[in-house]
């Protein structure tokens, strides 16, 4: 872009190099840039390429396999467990975050009383690490010493609820903790959104009639989209690194039962010693969560770049 | 409200009258009750357990209250649960969790709201693309990303040493953890200043460099004043996170500066024959004290944060 | 007087009885965001201690105008240059300008006094000198019992003199109004526009002012640049503005109601339209036209009753809305099929479906031509 | 300990470098009630030098600790010694130079003469070098029953693995668990081996695990195995605990009836005050063969440049070998020593019926030592998959055994 020489001018000002403006916002972006370069886009790609090699307990570069790991890893049982089961867990997780989150922030948003009591219990787990989480309610789930044998002992003793032992219903007793360690950060995302509604909204449901549920489902909701954008998102990364969790509830039983992918890459990794295969897996949920993200991202960011 | 309107002008007159037990406030408070017992249970269970004694633990019911209260668990998580050797429970870790928590908390904070400023005020070329790439950056399993960030540190570490002439390095020390720490708070934190500085006018960034200050100026001066509701919402992010971090703690320090959950774990897992639940429980609500206090005491901020600002998408 | 301005090219000539040096002059400016052009080759001369005041509605890039003066916006081609000096890569601070935003912009977590003097610590002033400097403007703007406040604590009125002040402090040749009474209630709109005019008179600074208001240009500025599609359409001052619009569009964007007009053509110094004719003898015309064109005449240049016996031109028509405004009344009739706006004495008592004996001349009105719409 | 004194001083190393007091750092994960005491022998021993030893415990097992050992060793940060399963697990590392070659201290005090069964030391040496130290022996073939569980049901405790089973229903009827098992998978792995050894016989033991022999998985023989594997699953129904030494405490209240575990189970035996022989007894070869196989642990000693810390290395392998602490330490662990020149009258009635397989050569290979780790995982899993689920048929699990045995390394 040269400058034009136009007009009287007594002088004609050469534009500066683009490099040196604002240099102090270019030095402070630099870790931004580092990290997203360096550590998300050059890892993966160092994660990737190690995918096609046979290394072991070391990354070995220089032993290309091509796939072999990849057909190892789709014929694998555990594999495709541990795939089921992050579906049923992500799905019921988002699904029952959002909604007991939504429909939590709704009751405290109708100006009741004890607001900030009530909000602080159900935000509290989320300061507890999944480790905790886990053993708190492994044991409450124990079938001998917690909820099944206090129930029986309140005398209805055919009461069943053993889900860490039962490898049919194991992921929705790993849910129950998950959603209760998570759901109240949705909760108060979801609320603080809602509070940044305009109050005419209400007025003008409440003149038209239209009773306060609908008013939340057909108006509410689809004006808190950022937020909720926002709370998908933070769900969303936390379902698919999900691992201490299962680590400290039920070890990924009983048998193989309550296996999760972030589980399986990293025993794969460390126990197995197959960097490689451990890759291969790690490869896979990253083009799964690429499947998912692109077209948000580019929905989210393509569209209003100018707006 | 039927029969109201047959003598509307007589009765429906002055305020609306208030019914405390109306059928929508029993259902609210009733489900709030439920909802809170939920919440409320395991942190119940886990401090009725800690307070009872082995015997009573066996007999069964983990939700009676203790019949004889004692505190011994407490002291022995604190003071003298071992692991391997080491007979001194988690009061050494404590405080090394404050040495790791502390920098970390600050460095990351620093670092990721300097980016979410710089992505609001100062963009450039691509700038939109690398946050993009950082929000992917949020959904990686840590555990992908171990071997080659000990070789990038490793490396850089070595290079800083050499370029000095000092036997400096970031793996095995504080600032390699500190690094780590920024890198996987840079996601959220960034998405999350982003979102609140997007909040502020622009205007008032426009006259502030009309008033001649820079990039600096404006950061300190105007948007720091300003978002301290954001900072705060960041803060107990990190402090709940970092301190409730296991596997870089257990990888960026050594033996004697082991953080607190190394120690829990150490603790949990290593069974002395009959597992201790007392002691375990005792520890586990020893670990968790910072970030529930932190919790307890600044929900309130912590909700006003995130209303301030971090909701906008 | 001013210029006139065509869509090519603009050229300024100085007005004579205010031949000053030029202050702030803009020079081919091109602004692109992508591939969408803001703003085309513009050139802009404003002269020592003028009020220009930059007129469009919104989108008509007024603003954005403003934005590459001050530095906020860079530039992708062209110059700017502010009391002679090459401005066009330099930072917003060194340019020796003030602003005032719509929004007023004030820094939430300084004080009144703050707010004041932060601009001027950044410069690296002496403490005394910016104490003199902030009671002085404070003085001027009668906002000294402010000055320990927060900006959350002041009204509306007040936080706009403040932010008003924040720029006057800096001693500057050049002040910058972004729609800085957009924000504010009809009332305090009006005495603020008229504080803001004795400021000027009183500190004779070049003033360059955006809005979207037309009251507001009319009576604050020396020159109006109106302003459509990053395009200045007429650069002059309000009374050559509001009698000889450069252009279809400028005719139709100033004065309220808008200037009556028809479509016809021009033809043996006649304009006719259907069932109007007008004889043109009286018309300034640029250069001698033949053709389709607009004829435009405004409202209060059209006589009722009597007074319309000494018009060129005498028709009756129906009235059809009656708008009393107090002062006046607006009367809407029909004319060629369009609407025709009369104004008429506030004391006149016309009822709706009233006949009305109209008349006007040539010698008040506009002609455009039809396909480049420029005035004819 | 003069004793212990004069033997540092009489290893050649020592003499070589009369280093300076150092500190070890040491990383293990010997965490147990046995294992802990067990390993606070060593630094005792340690101790007692003028070096200190820096207790590096990591919780959980070798899947919690191998991550942070390797990226503290490929991070340049090592710790000085590690405990690590010899074999395969740590080749690579070696082959990589990370690892300080022992191989003077060895020559020096013999180690070739002195470690029995030698199989241990080869596990240690790569391309005729040493690079670790193996410190016991341990055999998971084992059959361990609770008197006390016995005595509730009436009956006498069993002398093999099939009269165990046959006993299984009338223990159930007592409100006993038959056998107890931890979940994780490397336990039912375990047990799936010494199953394999008792039902199949040490022949097809050797085939598969040392000849890979795929055809053998797939046998007959190897269909028993997986039959009465199948069966021993149903005995474990109640006993929902995850660690290994909560199903050995099953055992140990009389909660369970017996569990199939590895010989350092004997630990938690003796910190719980029990007697071989009258409150528990233990069956090696699970009662049908008189026959072990023979696995360990291992230290390694992360090479550094500091020539204080070599030295100082080099003196803890010397010192973890000697006889003294071999017997100190195997006595508190419950496994057997790697020298046959010890005495260990001290040891109980389980340890010398290993002392005694072992003097009398009756050794088979270990899986550890045999397979990779990756190899070893996989078979893991299915045996877990397997004992959890019994939809999975016989035919099936032998079909993915076999497959897996075809593709080993």
């Amino acid at each position: 872009m040269a400058v034009t020489d136009a007009g009287p001018a007594t002088e004609v000002a050469k534009r500066p190099s683009r490099l040196f403006k604002n240099l102090a916002s270019k030095i402070a972006a630099v870790p931004m840039v580092l990290v997203a370069l360096v550590i998300f886009v050059g890892c993966t790609i160092w994660t990737i390429y190690h995918s096609f090699t046979r290394s072991r307990l070391l990354p070995a570069p220089e032993k290309w396999v091509g796939l072999d790991n990849y057909e190892r890893l789709w014929g694998e049982n555990r594999w495709l467990i541990s795939i089921e089961n992050l579906a049923i867990y992500g799905f019921c997780s988002l699904t029952l975050s959002l909604t007991i989150g939504f429909v939590l922030a709704a009751l405290l948003d109708r100006k009741i009383r004890f607001e900030n009591t009530i909000r602080t219990i159900i935000l509290y787990p989320f300061a507890l690490s999944f480790v905790v989480t886990g053993l708190a309610w492994q044991w409450i789930l124990n079938p001998q010493l917690g909820l099944q044998n206090v129930v029986r002992s309140w005398g209805w003793e055919s009461f069943a609820f053993d889900p860490l032992n039962n490898a049919e219903i194991v992921i929705f007793g790993i849910l129950i903790a998950g959603i209760w360690q998570g759901s109240g950060f949705v909760m108060v995302l979801l609320l603080a959104g809602m509070r940044g509604i305009d109050e005419d909204i209400w007025k003008a449901s409440r003149v038209e009639g239209i009773p306060a549920w609908k008013t939340y489902i057909f108006i509410v909701i689809p004006m808190m989209r950022p937020v909720f954008v926002t709370a998908i998102v933070i769900i969303a990364s936390g379902i698919i690194k999900v691992y201490d969790l299962v680590v400290a509830q039920t070890s990924g039983g009983p048998g193989i039962a309550s296996e999760v992918p972030a589980k399986y890459v990293i025993e794969k990794m460390f126990f197995s010693q197959n960097l490689g295969l451990g890759f291969a897996a790690s490869t896979m949920m990253l083009l799964s969560v690429l499947v998912v993200l692109i077209p948000w991202a580019y929905l989210e960011f393509g569209g209003k770049k100018n707006g | 409200m039927a029969d109201a309107t047959t003598n509307a002008v007589t009765e429906a007159r002055g305020p609306k009258p208030r019914r405390v037990f109306s059928s929508t406030n029993i259902i609210i408070y009733g489900t709030l009750l439920v909802v809170c017992l939920y919440y409320l249970l395991p942190l119940y269970v886990m401090i009725v357990t800690s307070l009872k004694g082995m015997p009573e633990i066996r007999l069964g019911n983990i939700f009676s209250p203790p019949v004889e209260v004692t505190f011994q668990p407490w002291v022995k998580a604190w003071s003298e649960a071992c692991t391997g050797i080491n007979w001194d429970g988690l009061s050494r870790g404590f405080w090394n969790s404050v040495q790791i928590l502390v920098p970390s908390v600050i460095v990351s904070i620093a670092v990721a709201s300097v980016s979410g400023y710089a992505l609001v005020n100062w963009r450039f070329k691509g700038s939109e693309a690398f946050f993009t790439i950082l929000i992917f950056g949020a959904f990686i399993p840590y555990q992908v990303m171990i071997y080659p960030i000990v070789i990038i540190l490793r490396d850089t570490g070595g290079f800083i040493g050499d370029v000095t002439g000092t036997n400096f390095r970031l793996m095995g020390s504080i600032w390699g953890l500190v690094i780590v720490h920024t890198i996987f708070g840079m996601p959220i934190l960034t998405l999350l200043f982003r979102n609140y500085f997007t909040s502020v006018p622009e205007e008032l960034f426009k006259a502030a460099r009309v008033d001649g200050a820079g990039f600096w100026g404006i950061y300190f001066k105007i948007m720091l004043p300003m978002s301290l509701p954001i900072f705060v919402v960041a803060m107990i992010l990190q402090v709940t996170g970092i301190w409730n971090d296991f596997l870089f703690g257990v990888i960026y320090t050594k033996p004697e500066t082991y953080p607190m959950t190394v120690q829990l774990n150490n603790i949990v897992n290593s069974v002395q024959g009959v597992k201790e639940y007392n002691v375990n429980m005792a520890a586990t609500l020893l670990t968790g004290l910072v970030p529930l206090t932190i919790y307890f005491i600044s929900g309130r901020l912590f909700v006003r944060g995130i209303a301030a600002g971090a909701v906008k998408g | 007087m001013g210029n006139t301005t065509t869509h090519a090219d603009i050229e300024f000539e100085m007005p004579a009885a205010s031949k000053q040096s030029v202050s702030v002059s803009v020079k081919d400016l091109d602004l692109r965001f992508g591939s969408l052009q803001v703003l085309k080759n513009l050139n802009l001369d404003i002269h020592e201690g003028e009020f220009l005041v930059l007129l469009g509605s919104s989108g008509c890039g007024k603003s954005t105008l403003l934005n590459c003066i001050a530095g906020l916006l860079e530039i992708s081609d062209g110059q700017i240059f502010i009391k002679g000096r090459n401005v066009t890569w330099e930072e917003p601070s060194e340019r020796g300008i003030g602003m005032v935003f719509q929004s007023y912009a004030l820094y939430p977590q300084m004080t009144v006094e703050g707010n004041m003097s932060f601009g001027l610590k950044n410069a690296g002033l002496p403490k005394s000198e910016i104490s003199e400097r902030v009671s002085r403007a404070s003085e001027i703007l009668q906002i000294e019992p402010l000055m320990k406040r927060k900006p959350a604590a002041l009204s509306g009125g007040q936080r706009q003199r403040v932010a008003i002040g924040r720029a006057l402090v800096r001693d500057v040749d050049v002040f910058l109004f972004d729609e800085p009474l957009s924000n504010l209630d009809a009332k305090l709109r009006a005495d603020l526009r008229v504080e803001l005019k004795q400021l000027h008179q009183r500190i004779e600074n070049t003033m360059i002012y955006v809005t979207h208001d037309q009251v507001e240009a009319m009576t604050l500025a020396d020159r109006i640049a109106i302003m459509k599609d990053g395009i200045i359409q007429q650069l002059a001052s309000p009374d050559e503005i509001y009698s000889k619009p450069a252009n279809l569009y400028v005719a139709d964007f100033i004065g309220s109601p808008a200037m009556n007009l028809l479509k016809g053509v021009v033809a043996n110094g006649t304009f006719t339209a259907h069932g109007v004719s007008v004889p043109l003898s009286g018309y300034d015309f640029e250069k001698p036209f033949e053709g389709p064109a607009w004829f435009g005449i405004r409202p209060e240049h059209v006589a009722i009753g009597d007074a319309a016996n000494a018009s060129d031109t005498q028709l009756t028509v129906k009235a059809e809305v009656v708008d009393p405004l107090g002062s006046d009344t607006l009367v809407m009739a029909r004319l060629s099929d369009e609407r025709f706006w009369l104004r008429i004495s506030g004391q006149s008592k016309v009822k709706i479906g009233d006949e009305l004996k109209i008349g006007f001349s040539a010698v008040d009105a506009s002609l455009f031509d039809q396909s480049t719409e420029i005035r004819l | 300990m003069d004793l212990m004194k004069t033997l540092v001083a009489s290893t050649a190393i020592c003499a070589a470098s009369a280093a300076s007091a150092v500190e070890l750092e040491v990383t293990h994960w010997w965490t147990s009630g046995g294992e802990a005491a067990a390993v606070a022998e060593f630094a005792k021993a340690f101790n007692e030098t003028e070096h200190t030893w820096v207790d590096g415990a990591i919780a959980g097992s070798g899947g919690t600790a191998r991550p942070i050992i390797i990226s503290r060793i490929l991070g340049g940060d090592p710790m000085h010694a590690t405990q690590l399963n010899h074999g395969r697990q740590a080749e690579e590392l070696v082959e990589a130079g990370l690892m300080l070659d022992l191989t003077d201290v060895a020559e020096a005090e013999g180690w070739a003469d002195v470690v029995n069964p030698v199989r241990l030391l080869d596990a240690c040496t790569l391309d005729g070098r040493v690079y670790c130290v193996p410190v016991n022996i341990h055999s998971p073939q084992w059959l361990w029953l609770s008197h006390d569980a016995f005595e509730k049901a009436g009956l006498d405790v069993p002398s093999d693995w099939f009269q165990f089973v046959d006993a299984a229903p009338a223990l159930k009827e007592a409100g006993v668990v038959p056998l107890a098992m931890g979940q994780q998978s490397w336990q039912t792995n375990l047990a799936f081996g010494a199953i394999m050894v008792a039902v199949g016989g040490t022949d097809l033991y050797v085939d598969i695990l040392t000849n890979k022999n795929a055809d053998a998985a797939a046998s007959a023989e190897m269909t028993k195995v997986f039959e009465a594997f199948a069966a021993a699953r149903l005995l474990s129904e109640g006993s929902n605990v995850q660690d290994w030494n909560q199903a050995t405490n099953l055992v140990i209240t009389g909660k369970a009836g017996g569990q199939i575990h590895g010989d350092w189970a004997q630990g938690e035996f003796q910190v719980a005050n029990q007697v071989a022989g009258e409150d528990y007894t233990c069956l090696p070869g699970l009662g049908v063969n008189e026959i072990i196989a023979t696995g360990g642990d291992a230290f390694y000693f992360p090479k550094t440049d500091d020539p204080e810390i070599t030295a100082a290395q080099k003196e803890l392998a010397s010192l973890m070998i000697s006889k003294e602490v071999q017997v100190a330490f195997n006595l508190k662990k419950g496994s057997l020593p790697i020298r046959g020149d010890v005495d260990l009258s001290a040891a109980n009635d389980c340890m010398k019926k290993g002392l005694a397989i072992l003097a009398a050569g009756n050794v088979l290979p270990d899986g550890v030592n045999s397979f990779s780790a990756d190899t070893d995982g996989q078979i893991n899993d299915l045996m877990v998959e397997f004992w959890n689920d019994t939809s999975i048929t016989v035919e099936d699990a032998q079909a993915r055994y076999a497959d897996i045995i075809a593709n080993a390394d």
